[in-house]
């Protein structure tokens, strides 16, 4: 059962959920939810995806109203609170998309909150920079962000993603917080960062700052220790010390059925190349030599900047390589745009989700249709929506979607149901090569185990799968090999079968090119 | 017959933009004409922006309302042939003005020969340049038939004076004073030593007026074109405007109505017959463009500093 | 603790350590529009020398009084990811009903008093865009479409259309009362009118709203997403009603000026100017989905339309070729506006 | 989805008060069929054209086209003066017809390429491009017709589009009915069509996609354009002239009709059914004003009055579930939100 944990310690709870209820339109998100946080504690939120982990965090930090319950702050009982209010008591959060302002700049993303909670709200008062350049500096500094003026100015869509996440939490730490909600912070960090993080996350609590953490990668739950919430369909089934629950208990908890983090990949690749891969040069990466055979799963990781990202962009088209020769399926092949690469055969699975994979508004099933609608027009340039129904039904169906409307919007489906609907889309122009980046960014176990299983069948059914993540467990657990990539080359190949975790870790450190076999 | 409501016979008169001075005169017009006509229902509307196709749908809603006659200042003459013949075709008097070019319509209105009143702007234009220097034109806009001819037989007019040198002519005004005032002062900066301007549309000679009385050249820059006396009354006194020409459109407005009156008679448009109206006691009917008749008034106004207080619009 | 920054700092500083025009043009687009305007400036001067003189200059600069009041209107309400293109009706409708009323009941009102009332005129009908925008949840071109004919409606259909020859006379008076004056060769002078000095004013107060106070930057935050600006506590109520309602401010100044300026008082005016200005603010570098532009950027758009309007005539472009050439020379700006600043 | 089903419901019942409205005050005249007639055949230009700005608001980031009326009257205007030194209206007038049709649609055509490659290509914001081409087009056709009426005068082809009717509906009501319904089996049936609504909520994930981007782009203005010629001819045919002022308010109206129909500016959603339906009710508005002899000025307020109310309504039925996910599931920081 699981009751709000009131240590026996003098400090009170600052901050209680009393029976929180919310409803979207016809979804019952949160059901009852009874939470309290003490100063210097850690808290994990774990749960599955669209269990309520985020929207009770929304509840939490004003962001949304609940539909029913009570927030008791510093003793103070709220039906619910604005965000001023939850910033001026202290409750700062990183939110699952970070809310960043795109055309602001560094410094004002991470300190201009601070200025308006100082003035409650209210808009008739000045600003003022120098203060504004101070506390950014500052938060910078702790976040392990550079804080020269030219990163200060940088504007942060300019950022890569990695960057945006950090400027974001540094953000929530620029002001004397007492609580700082980070919602799936670390999903497109590196290992280095992670630590950078949790390094951070040790700060705070040495600072009696309280901490609840949401991320579906477990080992840094433990790293940072504290207590567990585990959240099941908008319901609290368990909380208590994390280290009296072992994975396995934890991933039973929130699915409520059993998943062994076993290694996935079983069958072996075929004798036959499918890609090859030569002296290929592209914005970012230089002279790439790589070689994948059917039915070969190839893991590829490295640091942020290491090029791997712009290795996937070259392969799926959409930063074409300048130079080099990528022979398909024994045909040398020239991917100039995406449509390119998708004529070839080459499915590609974008690390963004939201903003590079998605139409958000629109339904579930023109989503899954995206790929293939000139081939569902006949000789007259009629799209066949029948056909087009009967594809996006088969692969709702085989992509165990948690849903059967499929006019919904993709938008109203949850982290891992989106991801399915990705992977399912790239499946209907029967790739030969798949390229999934990041394919589990965001994604509960339970839909990681869906996603697993599924990448593994396509292996088998022989098709080649290029697997770009930086989830370490993700690559040892699915692939055959992986290939390490630093300053735009690939300095190491590893055999995922053989390689510990440590050992791919190190890999990814060493920055010599040399050391390269 | 009639499909409206009453069954006094209805004239529509419509202009080619409602609220604008110079309309609202000719209002005053047609509402003399009723009150003088109980037995004719005779009103005057317009579009609210000055744009051809507004006037078409308010002409095409009259016609299909199925007034008895429509009195038409066409925005653009072209523009409303089409409708015009569907009008005839139901048996609707056409009345128009401004618009001797109009092949359907039943009997053009003019106030007096363009070809006249051209002539007459530029020799009143010249009289004051003492035959001497350059001078140049504005148009309402490149469109409109009339400013075309008038400034048209001005320049014939002005061969006459070996002196005088057009330049840059043809200027568009859009009849709007402000832009024509901008327009003005780049030409009084790119010809500093010009001595005349022939104006066209209603609001020209007020644009150019000023831009004339700012650059303190009132008196040593001469400007003849078509202007009411009300909104020129300053510029004229301050001797910016030379003088202004025009026609009263209340007249012209009255005209309209009395002759749509006798086409609903049945009565014959005779040459030199009288309409009871000031200008037009002694009309010229000759054959239009078209099936129709043109009637052409002899109601051309010149006034300046010294008479226009008589003309109180 | 200590912290290996190399990982991204990488990111960070090439991003923004790479000098070179390139960078600097696409973080500062307006250059690229001062880099028009001087040379259309000097070709003209080429072709007509007549060009370069300090009158031109003065009559541009007070060309441009009207339409650069509106574009600092429309620079905000572009910035925080809306548009508007009710503001020419509101200077319209403010305008007017301000000079009727001056000249039928308050015929003694001062100047002074008589501005500030165009001001908050306009700045009551920006309030109910404002409020419009807000609560009916709809992109705020759908809505400013039909406040435009709203107000414009009811200004014509209630208010009056007859056009107002004679200006009270303080009116009049502040519309010549003059703040320089130039002699040139004829003997024809240019005067740069008192009324001008309410631009640069204006200009100032709008660069030190959006770049002084948190209402500015709230603005700008809501214009880059206001999903996440309300989120992070940022009034979207509080920033929409300002901004409308400052842009409604502005034009009704803007109203006002115009009749002074042209001593005549007619209703028919302004509206349909809108579309222009808002490609003034744009070629300003403000960008047309929200979240960017600077004053100084929109003064420059100004400029730049209202100088290639007046020398048309001075180049010596026949009347009947000036609209395709602005129209191809919009399009030529637009172009090179778009590559440079693509090109890093 | 369901909101222009809401959308749609709503028009239907606006014109059926409307025409109610009109019986009334006018003692049934209004409802006369050559009335009717009258006004069905004054609806085509501003459909047309508004159909084509509705097709540039689905393409999203701030797509829209203020040159249609500009390239309508070109092409009328480009087309006769060429045609006519060919044929002459008078000796061969049905060559004469659908040359001036032929023309008047390729130019048509071709400045919807020129508004769709510089907004593709070239890369600028629509709202400037066609601003720019609006100005241009009407230029050129200044320059080509000397600023005065061109004259098609109505050779018999030409002058039944304009006057004649095929059971009582007038041909150019037909045309246009025709041509929407064209635009909208595109939309619906073909991949062009899915791609435009797509891509018009998220052109980043179009990218990623595979779409034909400029392609999309390119067609969408072209057939805007190509639409734009069909209204020229129309105007043509009922006017037996062509000038390059000609309806120079269209340009907000057509805006307008497309937003009281439901385009969303921010792209991806729009009805050509509901645009037909919303130009109606500007007409049939319009044409009762003028019935009840009441000023233009009115009639402005009025359509003011008419938009708002029906955004109110509009937002306060279907307030509630499908807004709630778009205000909470935005992409958020890596892409900005279109204009607000
Ligand atoms: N915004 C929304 N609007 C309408 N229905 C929604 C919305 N979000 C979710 N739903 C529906 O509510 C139900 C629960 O969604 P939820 O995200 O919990 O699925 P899930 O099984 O947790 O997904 P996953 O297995 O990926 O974690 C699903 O049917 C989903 O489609
Ligand atoms: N704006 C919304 N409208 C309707 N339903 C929503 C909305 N936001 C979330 N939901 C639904 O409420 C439930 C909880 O969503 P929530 O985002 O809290 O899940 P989560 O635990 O954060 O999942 P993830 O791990 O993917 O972030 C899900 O069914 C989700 O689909
Ligand atoms: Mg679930
Ligand atoms: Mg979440």
């Amino acid at each position: 059962m699981c009751v709000p944990l009131i240590s026996q310690s003098d400090a009170a709870p600052f901050l209680e959920l009393k029976r929180i209820e919310k409803w979207f339109g016809g979804v019952h998100a949160l059901r009852g939810v009874d939470l309290a946080f003490e100063p210097g504690q850690a808290y994990h939120l774990l749960g599955e995806n669209g269990c309520g982990k985020s929207t009770v965090i929304k509840i939490m930090s004003g962001a949304i109203k609940p539909s029913a319950g009570t927030i008791v702050l510093h003793g103070q009982r709220f039906a619910s609170v604005t965000p001023i209010q939850a910033l001026s008591a202290g409750i700062e959060t990183v939110y699952q998309d970070l809310s960043l302002l795109p055309n602001l700049t560094v410094a004002e993303n991470v300190a201009l909150s601070e200025q308006l909670v100082r003035a409650n709200g209210r808009l008739a008062r000045l600003f003022d920079r120098k203060r504004l350049r101070q506390t950014a500096e500052r938060a910078l500094a702790a976040a392990g962000l550079p804080t020269d003026r030219a990163f200060l100015d940088t504007v942060v869509s300019e950022l890569p993603l990695a960057s945006r996440q950090l400027v974001a939490i540094a953000r929530a730490i620029a002001t004397r917080a007492r609580l700082v909600i980070m919602d799936e912070p670390t999903t497109s960090l590196t290992r280095r960062e992670v630590d950078n993080l949790i390094g951070v996350v040790e700060r705070l609590r040495s600072e009696n700052v309280a901490v609840l953490f949401v991320t579906h990668k477990l080992d840094e739950c433990y790293r940072i220790g504290g207590n567990a919430i585990v959240f099941r369909d908008g319901e609290c089934v368990a909380q208590g010390p994390i280290q009296g629950y072992s994975k396995q208990q934890l991933a039973e908890l929130m699915t409520g059925r059993s998943i062994e983090g076993k290694r996935y990949r079983s069958a072996a690749p075929s004798q036959q190349t499918l890609l090859s891969v030569e002296r290929l040069e592209a914005p970012g990466i230089h002279q790439v030599n790589l070689s994948l055979r059917k039915g070969e799963i190839l893991g590829i990781t490295g640091l942020a900047d290491s090029g791997r990202n712009e290795l996937a962009m070259a392969l799926a088209g959409i930063a074409p390589a300048m130079s080099g020769t990528v022979t398909l399926d024994g045909k040398t092949i020239h991917i100039r745009r995406p449509a390119d690469a998708i004529a070839h055969g080459i499915g590609y699975i974008p690390e963004d989700r939201l903003a590079e994979g998605l139409f958000l508004d629109k339904s579930i099933r023109e989503n899954e249709i995206a790929l293939i609608i000139s081939r569902l027009s006949n000789a007259f340039g009629i799209v066949n929506q029948q056909e087009g129904r009967r594809v996006a039904a088969r692969l709702s169906e085989e992509m165990r979607l948690n849903t059967k409307d499929l006019e919904l919007p993709v938008g109203s489906l949850s982290g891992g149901n989106q991801q399915r609907v990705l992977i399912g889309r790239a499946l209907t122009i029967a790739p030969k090569l798949l390229v999934l980046h990041g394919p589990t960014v965001g994604v509960d176990v339970g839909s990681k185990d869906t996603i697993y299983r599924a990448i593994q069948k396509l292996a088998e059914a022989g098709m080649g799968l290029i697997i770009i993540s930086d989830d370490l467990p993700e690559l040892l657990q699915n692939a055959d090999r992986i290939l390490v990539m630093n300053s735009g080359q690939i300095v190491a190949e590893i055999d995922a079968e053989q390689a510990s975790e440590d050992q791919l870790y190190k890999a990814i450190l060493t920055n010599a090119p040399e050391t390269a076999q | 017959a009639t499909v409206v409501a009453q069954d006094k016979p209805v004239i529509a008169t419509v202009v080619k933009i409602s609220g604008i001075p110079w309309f609202d005169r000719m209002s005053t017009g047609v509402a003399a004409f009723a009150l003088a006509n109980p037995d004719i229902d005779a009103s005057q509307s317009g579009p609210a922006t000055a744009d051809s196709a507004q006037q078409l749908q308010i002409v095409n809603d009259l016609v299909a309302k199925g007034v008895d006659a429509l009195a038409v200042v066409p925005m653009d003459p072209a523009v409303l042939e089409g409708t015009l013949q569907r009008a005839i075709e139901r048996g609707i008097i056409v009345v128009t003005h401004e618009a001797d070019n109009q092949t359907n319509t039943n009997a053009d209105v003019e106030a007096f020969n363009n070809a006249d009143y051209g002539t007459a702007l530029n020799e009143r234009l010249a009289q004051c340049m003492g035959g001497e220097g350059k001078w140049t034109t504005f148009v309402g806009s490149l469109g409109s038939r009339t400013h075309m001819q008038w400034v048209g037989s001005g320049e014939e007019n002005a061969k006459k004076y070996p002196g005088m040198a057009l330049v840059d002519p043809n200027n568009e005004s859009f009849d709007d004073a402000n832009g024509t005032y901008e327009k003005a002062k780049e030409i009084l900066r790119k010809y500093p030593d010009i001595k005349g301007f022939q104006t066209s549309a209603g609001n020209d000679v007020l644009g150019v007026g000023r831009a004339i009385d700012e650059a303190g050249l009132s008196g040593k820059v001469c400007l003849v074109g078509t202007g009411l006396p009300n909104p020129s009354a300053d510029l004229l006194d301050s001797g910016a405007i030379t003088a202004i020409g025009f026609w009263d459109p209340q007249k012209a407005g009255m005209a309209m109505n009395v002759i749509a009156k006798l086409l609903l008679e049945k009565k014959e448009l005779t040459d030199g017959m009288d309409l009871g109206v000031e200008g037009y006691d002694h009309v010229s009917v000759t054959k239009g463009p078209g099936a129709g008749v043109l009637v052409v008034g002899n109601g051309m106004v010149l006034a300046d500093k010294s008479n226009y207080k008589q003309y109180l619009f | 603790m200590s912290v290996p920054p190399v990982v991204y700092s990488g990111e960070g500083l090439s991003k923004s350590k790479r000098p070179g025009l390139g960078e600097l043009i696409r973080k500062r687009p307006e250059i690229i529009t001062l880099f028009l305007l001087i040379t259309i400036c000097i070709v003209v001067g080429v072709v007509n020398p007549a060009f370069l003189q300090a009158s031109t200059l003065i009559d541009i600069g007070r060309a441009s009084v009207v339409m650069g009041l509106f574009a600092l209107g429309v620079l905000i309400i572009l910035a925080a990811g809306g548009i508007d293109v009710s503001f020419t009706a509101i200077a319209a409708f403010t305008m007017y009903s301000m000079t009727l009323l001056v000249q039928s009941r308050l015929p003694d009102l001062p100047i002074a008093v008589i501005l500030i009332m165009a001001t908050v005129g306009g700045a009551l009908l920006g309030v109910i865009n404002g409020l419009l925008v807000h609560h009916l949840k709809v992109a705020s071109l759908i809505v400013t479409i039909g406040t435009q004919y709203l107000f414009r409606g009811f200004l014509l259909s209630f208010i009056g259309t007859v056009w107002i020859m004679q200006l009270p006379p303080q009116m009049g008076a502040f519309g010549r009362r003059q703040l320089l004056q130039f002699e040139s060769a004829n003997g024809a002078v240019t005067t740069l009118p008192v009324y001008f000095l309410v631009l640069p004013v204006a200009a100032i107060i709008t660069w030190w709203i959006l770049n002084r106070t948190l209402m500015g930057r709230a603005i700008f935050a809501v214009g880059g997403n206001s999903d996440i600006a309300s989120r992070l506590g940022y009034s979207l109520r509080t920033v929409q009603i300002f901004m409308f309602g400052y842009a409604g401010a502005l034009a009704g100044l803007a109203g006002i000026i115009h009749v002074c300026a042209n001593r005549q008082a007619n209703p028919f005016d302004l509206v349909g100017t809108e579309i222009n200005v808002i490609a003034a603010v744009v070629l300003g570098g403000a960008r047309i989905t929200g979240g960017t532009g600077t004053v100084f950027g929109t003064m420059l758009g100004v400029l730049l339309i209202v100088v290639i309007n007046s020398v048309l005539v001075l180049v010596g472009i026949p009347s009947t070729w000036q609209r395709l050439v602005v129209g191809a020379f919009i399009l030529l700006a637009a172009a090179f506006f778009v590559t440079r600043q693509r090109r890093k | 989805m369901g909101k222009s089903a809401g959308q749609l419901v709503m028009l239907i019942v606006i014109n059926g008060l409307l025409l109610v409205l009109g019986a009334l005050i006018s003692g049934g005249s209004f409802l006369s069929s050559y009335n009717l007639q009258s006004m069905a055949s004054q609806v085509p230009e501003i459909g047309l054209l508004a159909i084509g700005v509705m097709l540039a608001m689905c393409a999203g980031q701030g797509g829209i086209d203020l040159s249609g009326i500009a390239l309508a009257n070109l092409s009328g205007v480009v087309s006769a003066v060429i045609m006519s030194t060919f044929v002459s209206a008078s000796t061969d007038p049905s060559a004469f017809s659908i040359a001036f049709i032929a023309g008047a649609v390729l130019i048509g055509l071709l400045g919807g390429i020129i508004n769709g490659a510089l907004i593709a290509y070239l890369k600028i914001t629509p709202i400037l491009c066609t601003l720019g081409t609006q100005m241009a087009f009407m230029g050129l056709a200044v320059v080509v017709s000397g600023g005065k009426a061109v004259t098609v005068g109505s050779p018999a082809l030409l002058s039944s589009i304009g006057n004649d009717m095929v059971l009582q509906v007038p041909i150019a009501f037909v045309i246009f009915a025709f041509a929407a319904a064209l635009v909208a089996a595109l939309l619906r049936f073909t991949p062009y069509g899915l791609w435009l609504m797509l891509m018009g909520t998220n052109p980043k994930a179009a990218l990623y996609a595979g779409f034909p981007k400029n392609g999309v782009l390119v067609a969408t203005y072209a057939i805007s354009g190509l639409l734009s010629g069909v209204a020229g001819i129309i105007i043509a045919a009922r006017n037996v002239n062509v000038k390059f002022d000609y309806g120079s308010s269209y340009l907000l109206i057509a805006i307008l009709i497309a937003v009281m129909a439901g385009v969303k500016p921010e792209g991806g959603y729009g009805r050509v059914l509901s645009v037909v339906l919303s130009a109606i009710a500007l007409q049939l508005m319009s044409s009762l004003l003028n019935f009840g002899g009441l000023s233009n000025f009115v009639r402005d307020f009025a359509w003011g009055l008419l938009l708002l109310t029906f955004l109110a309504v509009g937002r306060y039925r279907i307030a509630g579930f499908l807004p709630s996910i778009k205000r909470q599931t935005n992409p958020s920081a890596p892409s900005p939100q279109g204009p607000k």
